[in-house]
Protein backbone atom coordinates (compact mmCIF):
# COMPACT_ATOMS: atom_id res chain seq x y z
CA UNK A 1 0.00 0.00 0.00
CA UNK A 2 1.41 3.45 -1.06
CA UNK A 3 0.42 6.62 0.19
CA UNK A 4 0.71 10.38 0.71
CA UNK A 5 0.59 12.44 3.99
CA UNK A 6 0.79 15.69 4.51
CA UNK A 7 1.13 15.06 8.41
CA UNK A 8 4.46 13.33 10.32
CA UNK A 9 4.75 9.63 9.56
CA UNK A 10 3.92 7.86 12.02
CA UNK A 11 6.55 5.08 12.01
CA UNK A 12 5.47 3.03 15.10
CA UNK A 13 1.76 2.43 13.37
CA UNK A 14 3.57 1.62 10.49
CA UNK A 15 5.94 -1.01 11.76
CA UNK A 16 3.05 -2.62 13.78
CA UNK A 17 0.97 -2.56 10.99
CA UNK A 18 3.90 -4.80 9.06
CA UNK A 19 3.99 -7.31 11.60
CA UNK A 20 3.52 -10.96 10.48
CA UNK A 21 3.99 -14.40 12.15
CA UNK A 22 5.23 -15.49 8.98
CA UNK A 23 8.15 -13.07 8.60
CA UNK A 24 11.44 -13.55 9.54
CA UNK A 25 12.98 -10.72 8.20
CA UNK A 26 11.91 -6.71 8.33
CA UNK A 27 13.51 -3.85 6.36
CA UNK A 28 12.65 -0.14 6.41
CA UNK A 29 14.37 2.85 5.02
CA UNK A 30 13.07 6.34 5.48
CA UNK A 31 13.85 9.72 3.49
CA UNK A 32 15.39 12.25 6.25
CA UNK A 33 15.79 15.77 5.68
CA UNK A 34 19.56 16.60 5.76
CA UNK A 35 21.14 19.93 6.46
CA UNK A 36 23.22 20.33 3.06
CA UNK A 37 22.84 19.11 -0.05
CA UNK A 38 25.32 19.99 -2.41
CA UNK A 39 27.08 22.51 -0.82
CA UNK A 40 24.30 24.80 0.11
CA UNK A 41 22.89 24.87 3.60
CA UNK A 42 19.42 23.66 3.95
CA UNK A 43 17.13 25.79 5.98
CA UNK A 44 13.40 23.63 4.88
CA UNK A 45 12.47 21.49 2.57
CA UNK A 46 8.82 21.45 0.42
CA UNK A 47 7.47 18.64 -1.27
CA UNK A 48 5.00 19.34 -4.18
CA UNK A 49 3.59 15.97 -5.86
CA UNK A 50 0.35 15.39 -8.43
CA UNK A 51 -1.14 12.81 -5.81
CA UNK A 52 -3.56 11.30 -8.24
CA UNK A 53 -1.14 10.06 -10.23
CA UNK A 54 1.83 9.91 -7.35
CA UNK A 55 -0.33 6.92 -5.63
CA UNK A 56 -1.21 4.93 -8.94
CA UNK A 57 2.19 4.55 -9.60
CA UNK A 58 3.45 3.93 -5.79
CA UNK A 59 0.74 1.26 -5.98
CA UNK A 60 2.28 -0.16 -9.56
CA UNK A 61 5.76 0.01 -7.62
CA UNK A 62 4.78 -1.93 -4.44
CA UNK A 63 3.09 -4.38 -6.63
CA UNK A 64 6.26 -4.60 -8.61
CA UNK A 65 8.54 -5.56 -5.62
CA UNK A 66 5.52 -8.28 -4.43
CA UNK A 67 5.80 -10.02 -7.58
CA UNK A 68 9.57 -10.05 -7.88
CA UNK A 69 9.83 -11.11 -4.09
CA UNK A 70 6.53 -13.19 -3.48
CA UNK A 71 4.98 -13.16 -0.25
CA UNK A 72 6.24 -10.07 1.14
CA UNK A 73 4.18 -7.13 2.64
CA UNK A 74 5.49 -3.99 1.80
CA UNK A 75 4.30 -0.07 2.64
CA UNK A 76 5.84 3.18 1.71
CA UNK A 77 4.42 6.23 2.64
CA UNK A 78 5.61 9.47 1.60
CA UNK A 79 4.97 13.08 2.76
CA UNK A 80 3.77 16.03 1.03
CA UNK A 81 4.41 20.33 2.22
CA UNK A 82 7.16 21.86 4.08
CA UNK A 83 9.36 20.02 6.30
CA UNK A 84 12.40 20.45 8.68
CA UNK A 85 15.52 19.43 8.89
CA UNK A 86 15.37 15.74 10.33
CA UNK A 87 11.83 15.09 9.66
CA UNK A 88 11.03 11.68 7.75
CA UNK A 89 9.61 12.52 3.67
CA UNK A 90 9.44 9.04 2.87
CA UNK A 91 9.35 5.53 4.71
CA UNK A 92 9.13 2.53 3.25
CA UNK A 93 9.09 -1.08 4.71
CA UNK A 94 8.93 -4.56 3.98
CA UNK A 95 8.40 -7.90 5.92
CA UNK A 96 9.20 -11.19 4.19
CA UNK A 97 10.40 -14.33 5.20
CA UNK A 98 14.01 -14.20 4.57
CA UNK A 99 16.32 -10.88 4.81
CA UNK A 100 17.61 -11.18 1.42
CA UNK A 101 13.96 -10.58 0.06
CA UNK A 102 13.20 -8.08 2.04
CA UNK A 103 16.34 -5.60 1.85
CA UNK A 104 16.11 -5.95 -2.02
CA UNK A 105 12.41 -5.29 -1.76
CA UNK A 106 12.87 -2.33 0.01
CA UNK A 107 15.63 -0.87 -2.06
CA UNK A 108 13.63 -1.71 -5.06
CA UNK A 109 10.93 0.11 -3.76
CA UNK A 110 12.52 3.41 -2.85
CA UNK A 111 14.33 3.55 -5.82
CA UNK A 112 11.25 3.61 -8.45
CA UNK A 113 9.81 5.49 -5.72
CA UNK A 114 12.50 8.41 -6.64
CA UNK A 115 12.53 8.21 -10.15
CA UNK A 116 8.94 7.55 -11.12
CA UNK A 117 6.67 9.12 -9.35
CA UNK A 118 5.16 12.77 -10.00
CA UNK A 119 6.68 14.24 -7.09
CA UNK A 120 9.01 17.38 -6.60
CA UNK A 121 11.63 18.74 -3.68
CA UNK A 122 11.57 22.69 -3.24
CA UNK A 123 15.21 23.43 -0.95
CA UNK A 124 14.77 26.40 0.84
CA UNK A 125 18.28 27.68 1.67
CA UNK A 126 19.65 29.34 5.02
CA UNK A 127 20.73 31.90 2.30
CA UNK A 128 17.14 32.65 1.44
CA UNK A 129 17.71 31.18 -2.00
CA UNK A 130 15.45 28.35 -2.96
CA UNK A 131 15.40 25.97 -5.76
CA UNK A 132 14.15 22.81 -7.09
CA UNK A 133 15.70 19.77 -6.87
CA UNK A 134 17.16 17.99 -10.31
CA UNK A 135 15.79 14.02 -10.33
CA UNK A 136 18.38 11.88 -9.47
CA UNK A 137 18.25 10.02 -12.82
CA UNK A 138 18.81 13.55 -14.72
CA UNK A 139 21.96 14.09 -12.41
CA UNK A 140 23.89 10.66 -13.56
CA UNK B 1 -7.77 22.41 -33.88
CA UNK B 2 -8.55 20.26 -30.53
CA UNK B 3 -9.53 22.36 -27.36
CA UNK B 4 -7.09 21.47 -24.73
CA UNK B 5 -6.35 21.72 -20.99
CA UNK B 6 -2.50 21.68 -20.21
CA UNK B 7 -1.62 21.87 -16.36
CA UNK B 8 1.91 22.72 -14.77
CA UNK B 9 3.41 21.18 -12.30
CA UNK B 10 6.60 22.66 -9.65
CA UNK B 11 8.67 24.99 -11.23
CA UNK B 12 7.07 24.48 -14.74
CA UNK B 13 3.78 26.09 -12.82
CA UNK B 14 6.52 29.04 -11.60
CA UNK B 15 7.32 29.79 -14.75
CA UNK B 16 4.15 29.94 -16.61
CA UNK B 17 3.00 31.75 -13.50
CA UNK B 18 -0.34 29.54 -13.60
CA UNK B 19 -1.30 25.87 -12.31
CA UNK B 20 -3.37 25.33 -15.59
CA UNK B 21 -4.60 26.77 -19.19
CA UNK B 22 -6.76 26.09 -22.23
CA UNK B 23 -5.25 26.30 -24.91
CA UNK B 24 -6.58 25.94 -28.63
CA UNK B 25 -3.81 23.30 -30.47
CA UNK B 26 -2.93 21.65 -33.20
CA UNK B 27 -0.57 19.27 -31.68
CA UNK B 28 -0.69 15.55 -32.76
CA UNK B 29 1.13 14.47 -29.92
CA UNK B 30 2.25 15.27 -25.66
CA UNK B 31 5.87 15.82 -27.03
CA UNK B 32 3.77 18.80 -29.65
CA UNK B 33 2.17 20.21 -26.97
CA UNK B 34 5.77 20.30 -24.59
CA UNK B 35 7.30 22.16 -27.57
CA UNK B 36 4.39 24.61 -28.16
CA UNK B 37 4.62 25.71 -24.54
CA UNK B 38 7.78 25.36 -24.26
CA UNK B 39 8.11 29.53 -24.00
CA UNK B 40 5.22 29.05 -20.24
CA UNK B 41 7.06 26.00 -18.99
CA UNK B 42 10.44 27.81 -19.58
CA UNK B 43 12.11 24.62 -19.49
CA UNK B 44 15.84 23.77 -20.57
CA UNK B 45 15.33 20.03 -19.78
CA UNK B 46 15.79 17.39 -22.06
CA UNK B 47 12.20 16.03 -23.13
CA UNK B 48 13.45 12.52 -21.48
CA UNK B 49 14.13 14.13 -17.67
CA UNK B 50 10.08 15.24 -18.23
CA UNK B 51 6.75 12.81 -17.91
CA UNK B 52 3.61 13.51 -19.28
CA UNK B 53 0.36 11.90 -18.15
CA UNK B 54 -2.58 12.52 -20.36
CA UNK B 55 -6.32 12.31 -18.46
CA UNK B 56 -4.29 11.33 -15.03
CA UNK B 57 -2.50 8.16 -16.79
CA UNK B 58 0.99 8.41 -17.10
CA UNK B 59 1.77 8.83 -21.07
CA UNK B 60 4.40 8.66 -23.79
CA UNK B 61 5.77 11.96 -25.73
CA UNK B 62 4.53 10.35 -28.87
CA UNK B 63 0.94 9.52 -27.36
CA UNK B 64 -1.86 11.21 -29.15
CA UNK B 65 -3.56 14.30 -28.24
CA UNK B 66 -7.56 14.06 -28.77
CA UNK B 67 -9.91 17.02 -28.24
CA UNK B 68 -10.82 17.87 -24.42
CA UNK B 69 -7.50 15.97 -23.36
CA UNK B 70 -5.89 17.04 -19.89
CA UNK B 71 -2.56 17.19 -20.48
CA UNK B 72 -0.20 17.37 -17.28
CA UNK B 73 3.52 18.29 -18.00
CA UNK B 74 5.71 16.85 -15.21
CA UNK B 75 9.54 18.44 -14.67
CA UNK B 76 11.91 16.55 -13.86
CA UNK B 77 10.71 14.59 -10.39
CA UNK B 78 12.75 14.22 -7.25
CA UNK B 79 10.90 12.35 -4.81
CA UNK B 80 12.35 10.55 -1.57
CA UNK C 1 27.48 0.60 19.23
CA UNK C 2 27.07 -2.69 19.30
CA UNK C 3 25.01 -4.38 22.76
CA UNK C 4 23.56 -7.43 23.43
CA UNK C 5 19.78 -7.25 25.60
CA UNK C 6 17.67 -10.11 27.70
CA UNK C 7 14.58 -7.29 27.49
CA UNK C 8 12.42 -6.20 24.36
CA UNK C 9 14.10 -4.14 22.12
CA UNK C 10 13.40 -0.85 22.13
CA UNK C 11 13.01 0.31 18.71
CA UNK C 12 11.63 3.93 19.39
CA UNK C 13 14.34 4.52 21.80
CA UNK C 14 17.12 3.31 18.93
CA UNK C 15 15.67 5.34 16.24
CA UNK C 16 15.38 8.59 18.08
CA UNK C 17 19.58 7.62 18.91
CA UNK C 18 19.95 7.36 15.48
CA UNK C 19 19.15 10.75 14.42
CA UNK C 20 21.44 13.17 12.85
CA UNK C 21 20.85 15.97 10.79
CA UNK C 22 24.02 15.37 8.27
CA UNK C 23 22.01 12.13 7.89
CA UNK C 24 19.64 11.68 4.65
CA UNK C 25 19.11 8.20 4.47
CA UNK C 26 18.33 5.55 7.55
CA UNK C 27 17.97 1.55 7.09
CA UNK C 28 17.14 -0.48 9.21
CA UNK C 29 16.78 -4.43 9.59
CA UNK C 30 14.54 -6.60 12.13
CA UNK C 31 15.04 -10.16 12.10
CA UNK C 32 11.69 -10.94 13.98
CA UNK C 33 10.74 -14.95 15.05
CA UNK C 34 8.80 -16.48 12.54
CA UNK C 35 6.41 -19.13 13.09
CA UNK C 36 8.13 -22.01 11.01
CA UNK C 37 11.04 -23.02 9.49
CA UNK C 38 12.09 -25.50 7.45
CA UNK C 39 8.95 -27.24 7.65
CA UNK C 40 8.70 -27.09 11.46
CA UNK C 41 6.19 -25.45 13.46
CA UNK C 42 8.04 -22.91 15.78
CA UNK C 43 6.14 -22.45 19.29
CA UNK C 44 9.38 -20.00 20.57
CA UNK C 45 13.12 -19.31 20.20
CA UNK C 46 15.50 -19.50 22.16
CA UNK C 47 18.89 -17.47 22.27
CA UNK C 48 22.34 -18.39 23.92
CA UNK C 49 25.14 -16.21 23.71
CA UNK C 50 29.09 -16.10 25.31
CA UNK C 51 28.04 -12.26 25.60
CA UNK C 52 32.01 -10.72 26.82
CA UNK C 53 32.68 -12.23 22.99
CA UNK C 54 29.66 -11.56 21.25
CA UNK C 55 30.00 -8.10 22.30
CA UNK C 56 33.63 -7.50 21.40
CA UNK C 57 32.97 -8.94 17.96
CA UNK C 58 29.78 -6.86 17.86
CA UNK C 59 31.61 -3.99 17.53
CA UNK C 60 34.48 -4.90 15.73
CA UNK C 61 31.91 -5.26 12.62
CA UNK C 62 30.23 -2.22 13.00
CA UNK C 63 33.62 -0.79 13.05
CA UNK C 64 34.73 -2.25 10.13
CA UNK C 65 31.27 -1.28 8.12
CA UNK C 66 31.56 2.26 9.09
CA UNK C 67 35.29 2.28 7.51
CA UNK C 68 33.91 1.07 4.62
CA UNK C 69 31.62 3.58 4.44
CA UNK C 70 32.87 6.68 6.08
CA UNK C 71 31.19 9.08 8.36
CA UNK C 72 27.60 6.84 9.38
CA UNK C 73 25.77 6.40 12.46
CA UNK C 74 25.28 2.33 13.31
CA UNK C 75 23.94 0.39 15.99
CA UNK C 76 23.20 -3.12 16.95
CA UNK C 77 21.04 -4.74 19.69
CA UNK C 78 20.62 -8.48 19.70
CA UNK C 79 18.59 -10.21 22.29
CA UNK C 80 18.84 -13.32 24.51
CA UNK C 81 17.06 -15.31 25.93
CA UNK C 82 13.56 -16.76 25.08
CA UNK C 83 11.45 -15.14 22.80
CA UNK C 84 8.33 -15.34 21.16
CA UNK C 85 7.21 -15.32 17.59
CA UNK C 86 6.95 -11.89 15.94
CA UNK C 87 9.45 -10.82 18.76
CA UNK C 88 12.51 -8.64 17.42
CA UNK C 89 15.66 -11.15 18.11
CA UNK C 90 17.82 -8.31 16.30
CA UNK C 91 17.71 -4.69 15.15
CA UNK C 92 20.54 -2.69 13.26
CA UNK C 93 20.23 0.50 12.05
CA UNK C 94 22.46 2.76 9.81
CA UNK C 95 21.94 6.35 9.21
CA UNK C 96 23.67 8.29 6.31
CA UNK C 97 24.29 10.84 3.94
CA UNK C 98 22.84 8.59 1.05
CA UNK C 99 20.82 5.50 0.78
CA UNK C 100 23.17 3.38 -1.16
CA UNK C 101 26.05 3.77 2.15
CA UNK C 102 22.96 3.14 4.30
CA UNK C 103 21.40 0.35 2.69
CA UNK C 104 24.84 -1.41 1.86
CA UNK C 105 26.28 -1.05 5.99
CA UNK C 106 23.17 -2.65 6.92
CA UNK C 107 23.25 -5.32 4.95
CA UNK C 108 27.08 -6.16 6.20
CA UNK C 109 26.58 -5.50 9.74
CA UNK C 110 23.64 -7.98 9.57
CA UNK C 111 25.29 -10.57 7.31
CA UNK C 112 28.29 -10.51 9.65
CA UNK C 113 26.54 -10.86 12.49
CA UNK C 114 24.73 -14.40 11.69
CA UNK C 115 28.08 -16.01 10.78
CA UNK C 116 30.47 -14.33 13.35
CA UNK C 117 29.06 -14.20 16.81
CA UNK C 118 28.79 -16.55 19.20
CA UNK C 119 25.04 -16.48 19.66
CA UNK C 120 22.93 -20.09 19.27
CA UNK C 121 19.31 -20.27 18.66
CA UNK C 122 17.52 -23.20 20.08
CA UNK C 123 13.99 -23.61 18.24
CA UNK C 124 11.12 -25.40 20.23
CA UNK C 125 8.64 -26.63 18.03
CA UNK C 126 5.26 -27.17 18.86
CA UNK C 127 5.22 -30.53 18.62
CA UNK C 128 7.31 -30.53 21.70
CA UNK C 129 10.64 -31.16 19.92
CA UNK C 130 13.41 -28.31 20.15
CA UNK C 131 16.49 -27.88 17.76
CA UNK C 132 19.52 -25.80 17.60
CA UNK C 133 19.66 -24.01 14.51
CA UNK C 134 22.43 -24.47 11.74
CA UNK C 135 24.36 -21.43 10.96
CA UNK C 136 23.43 -20.08 7.19
CA UNK C 137 27.07 -20.60 6.24
CA UNK C 138 27.46 -24.29 7.16
CA UNK C 139 24.44 -25.08 5.38
CA UNK C 140 25.31 -23.34 2.24
CA UNK D 1 51.32 -31.96 30.58
CA UNK D 2 49.11 -28.59 30.94
CA UNK D 3 46.17 -27.85 32.77
CA UNK D 4 43.36 -26.10 30.87
CA UNK D 5 39.54 -24.83 31.73
CA UNK D 6 37.52 -26.10 28.84
CA UNK D 7 33.97 -24.01 28.31
CA UNK D 8 31.12 -25.52 26.35
CA UNK D 9 28.09 -23.50 24.50
CA UNK D 10 25.10 -24.62 23.00
CA UNK D 11 24.80 -27.74 21.59
CA UNK D 12 28.63 -28.81 22.80
CA UNK D 13 27.16 -27.91 26.79
CA UNK D 14 24.05 -30.21 26.38
CA UNK D 15 26.00 -32.94 25.22
CA UNK D 16 28.74 -33.00 27.79
CA UNK D 17 26.20 -32.33 30.48
CA UNK D 18 28.42 -29.44 31.94
CA UNK D 19 29.38 -25.81 30.54
CA UNK D 20 33.40 -26.15 31.87
CA UNK D 21 35.64 -28.51 32.93
CA UNK D 22 39.25 -28.47 33.79
CA UNK D 23 41.71 -31.05 32.06
CA UNK D 24 45.24 -32.08 32.13
CA UNK D 25 46.19 -32.80 28.41
CA UNK D 26 49.10 -32.61 26.55
CA UNK D 27 47.17 -30.81 23.25
CA UNK D 28 49.35 -28.49 21.18
CA UNK D 29 46.64 -26.56 19.43
CA UNK D 30 43.15 -25.66 19.66
CA UNK D 31 42.61 -28.55 17.33
CA UNK D 32 43.89 -30.83 19.84
CA UNK D 33 41.99 -29.46 22.45
CA UNK D 34 38.67 -29.79 20.20
CA UNK D 35 39.83 -33.54 19.05
CA UNK D 36 40.53 -34.59 22.59
CA UNK D 37 37.10 -33.67 23.63
CA UNK D 38 35.41 -34.86 20.81
CA UNK D 39 33.50 -37.93 23.19
CA UNK D 40 32.43 -34.68 25.17
CA UNK D 41 30.93 -32.32 22.87
CA UNK D 42 29.62 -34.88 20.87
CA UNK D 43 30.41 -32.71 17.83
CA UNK D 44 29.85 -34.38 14.26
CA UNK D 45 30.19 -30.94 12.68
CA UNK D 46 33.55 -30.42 10.81
CA UNK D 47 35.94 -28.19 12.66
CA UNK D 48 35.43 -25.24 9.99
CA UNK D 49 31.87 -25.06 10.94
CA UNK D 50 33.13 -24.50 14.89
CA UNK D 51 34.70 -22.03 16.23
CA UNK D 52 37.34 -21.41 18.90
CA UNK D 53 38.36 -18.56 21.60
CA UNK D 54 41.38 -18.81 23.57
CA UNK D 55 41.01 -16.42 27.11
CA UNK D 56 38.44 -14.55 25.41
CA UNK D 57 39.80 -13.80 22.08
CA UNK D 58 39.01 -15.43 19.13
CA UNK D 59 41.44 -17.77 18.39
CA UNK D 60 42.93 -19.87 15.29
CA UNK D 61 42.56 -24.07 15.62
CA UNK D 62 45.97 -23.81 15.24
CA UNK D 63 46.73 -21.24 17.76
CA UNK D 64 48.86 -22.88 20.34
CA UNK D 65 48.12 -24.03 24.15
CA UNK D 66 49.18 -23.00 26.77
CA UNK D 67 48.84 -23.96 30.53
CA UNK D 68 46.10 -21.93 32.85
CA UNK D 69 44.24 -21.42 29.29
CA UNK D 70 40.57 -20.99 28.93
CA UNK D 71 39.23 -22.64 25.67
CA UNK D 72 36.20 -21.93 24.39
CA UNK D 73 34.11 -24.42 22.15
CA UNK D 74 31.79 -22.74 20.08
CA UNK D 75 29.67 -25.18 17.85
CA UNK D 76 28.04 -23.30 14.57
CA UNK D 77 26.76 -20.16 15.09
CA UNK D 78 23.79 -18.95 14.35
CA UNK D 79 22.25 -15.47 15.61
CA UNK D 80 20.11 -12.97 14.19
Amino acid sequence: MFAMTGQTIDVDALRTQMQDPGAGGFCVFEGWVRNENEGHTVARLEYEAYEPLAVTEGDKVIAEAQQKFPHLKACCVHRTGLLEIGDCAVWVGVAAAHRDEAFLACRYIIDEIKIRLPIWKKEHYVSGDSGWVNCERCAS
Amino acid sequence: MKTITVRYFAIFRENAGVGEETLETDAATAADVFAATRDRHGSSEPLGHCKVAINDEMADWDSSINDGDVVLLFPPVAGG
